[in-house]
């Protein structure tokens, strides 16, 4: 299963994504998700991180909060609602919101 | 060109994810794909019509107005939802139709992506 | 002549927001999906409990005698008369100390005759695979 | 007997943190307090009238109806809150007020206590 | 200052009592906060049962989810709205809804 | 002749709900509240953010770029402008690792004299012990 994951949360979620397996799993953070890609907390990165390499950032939640790719833990990458699509159609056959 | 269904539960104001769906909808247009919308739960309160539009409130009605527009997108609002928030059919926003919970299950059917939204 | 298969995964507790209830209504409703169809084309839709949302699974929730509003566990009794096939988590139901006894598995008394499901993670994730679509609230 | 003043920001149906809050006012009420109830955020939902009963979601009109009728009730929703979401003076449910959100700071002058329901 | 906390949610809100100090706390449990009186998780009770001596559960929202007395810490009193309401004019000077 | 006063407490992070961004502006309203009361008759309103909320204190929020709507940085510098008191936990900047330059501190650019003020913990529970009513959201 080639499957992406809309993560909109910072606080709930994270219990689901530890127990999840697939062939190819994708992580998105929409939100306040985008916690987990541009915050630590007392020096530590989200765990989440560690799930898969396939991580990514809707630059337009990053920046509303005020956090930039300055912020960014290197392993995301920042995209675009464009490109959230394009996620969605080409390279996940399901996709799931936490 | 696919055709992807969202479902969204989330209330309008106050929670992004409305404003999320409906901005990923607008990508999904403007690339040529098709767009099934269903409205559910607290979510049915983008189906209400003149909402006003301020600075510090998200305003969705514009955007949801300019996607029926292009012939690619269909908004259905969950019946029993709506009525319960006591939105009828003269409260409704043009162009938004009405059905109960079966017609987002049939939309799944030939849908080639579903993005559900379940909760605020 | 095609099947579509869904699957509702319910991960939150009950009642704090609609999302297990609307999950289990919506599932429910795939039985009458046809009349927008062709003929010989269905959608089947399977629910999943999971982490909080095996609380939902609790019976002698009295939601409608202090709100009036009908309880999660009346909505899993009808999927299960409907036939629909209910999962519940094996592990979840472990980490709260919850027995089946006090789960609600059947709609014997209203003439069902389809159980809910006790099973290992491993066996939801089977079916997340197997499915069209996945339904996560 | 006291004054008890809640603010309510939470959706109509979905959460039950506003059915609490009328269930609250009921019990203050029975007991001879007095309570002002302010709505804003997605809280104005209850405000909206037309709200159909059934049996699968809260119906909260007819309690509001029954707490007006002591005299011991006062409601009001957040003018602007309520507009954003498409709700306006016809929208509205009988004896509701609406006024701007100095009202809501107003009332907790006289109030002996204060609950704050912030957010869904 | 005696403070009543009117906890309504299970996974949020634990961090703001943690250091919450007060010459006098209550605790009422409603909502998805009454899991916090009535559930275990790997035989573990909330800690924020540790907190105060005053624990309370609102019965209605304990019921409305299949929980009973039989359920409930041996710590938490089951109460009523009406309670709810003595607790709130008579107990506590200030209340806050988490 | 009095003033009431009132604490808001932001303990949630932006935008996801409308919790701090509610507390603000209901906060400035006590501005205007003397039409209802007596001559001479107060409320007064603090702001504290703490825990996850220290977030809406970020600078260079871009919500109206990307969304439409005024950003929370918008509302604390109105405060701001308004001579309303604004305190941020010192503990919870430090969690997050969050430096002074990253916050919005002052509303100078408009005209503000006031500035937020970073203050450890203690000092926002001694402000709970002293107001008439505490409002968290």
């Amino acid at each position: 299963m080639k499957l992406g994951v809309i993560m909109s949360d910072y606080r709930t979620g994270s219990d689901v994504i530890d127990r999840l397996t697939a062939e190819k799993l994708g992580i998105i953070f929409v939100g306040n998700g985008v916690y987990h890609a541009a915050s630590k907390e007392a020096g530590k990165a989200s765990s989440i991180l560690d799930k898969t390499n396939n991580l990514y950032v809707l630059t337009e939640d990053l920046e509303s909060r005020g956090l930039t790719s300055a912020n960014l833990d290197s392993r995301v990458k920042a995209i675009t609602y464009s490109d959230v699509v394009d996620l969605i159609f080409n390279d996940y056959e399901k996709t799931i919101w936490l | 060109m696919g055709k992807l269904t969202i479902g969204c539960f989330s209330s309008l104001v106050g929670s992004l994810s409305l404003d999320f769906s409906i901005k990923l909808a607008e990508a999904a247009v403007a690339k040529g794909h098709t767009v099934d919308y269903w409205m559910s739960g607290n979510a049915t309160m983008l189906s209400k019509k003149g909402q006003k539009a301020f600075k510090d409130y998200s305003h969705l009605a514009k955007p949801v107005q300019t996607l029926l527009a292009t012939g690619k997108f269909n908004i259905t609002a969950c019946e029993a939802c709506a009525a319960a928030r006591g939105y009828h059919k003269e409260d409704t926003m043009e162009g938004v139709k009405s059905f109960s919970m079966d017609w987002y299950l049939a939309s799944t059917f030939e849908a080639d992506r579903v993005l559900h939204i379940g909760g605020d | 002549m095609a099947t579509k298969k869904l699957l509702f995964v319910a991960r939150s507790l009950p009642y704090k927001t609609e999302a297990s209830r609307l999950a289990l209504t919506h599932a429910i409703s795939s039985q009458s999906v046809e009349i927008y169809l062709k003929d010989g084309d269905l959608v089947e839709a399977t629910i999943a409990f999971v982490g909080d949302g095996v609380m939902n699974c609790l019976k002698n929730q009295q939601a409608m005698k202090h709100y009036g509003i009908t309880s999660i566990e009346g909505h899993m009794k009808n999927s299960l008369l409907l036939d629909m096939k209910v999962m519940i988590c094996k592990e979840d139901l472990a980490k709260f100390g919850i027995k089946e006894d006090a789960l609600l598995m059947d709609a014997d008394d209203i003439g069902g005759e389809v159980k809910a499901q006790i099973v290992p993670y491993s066996e939801i994730q089977k079916e997340m695979e197997s499915v069209d679509h996945l339904l996560f609230c």
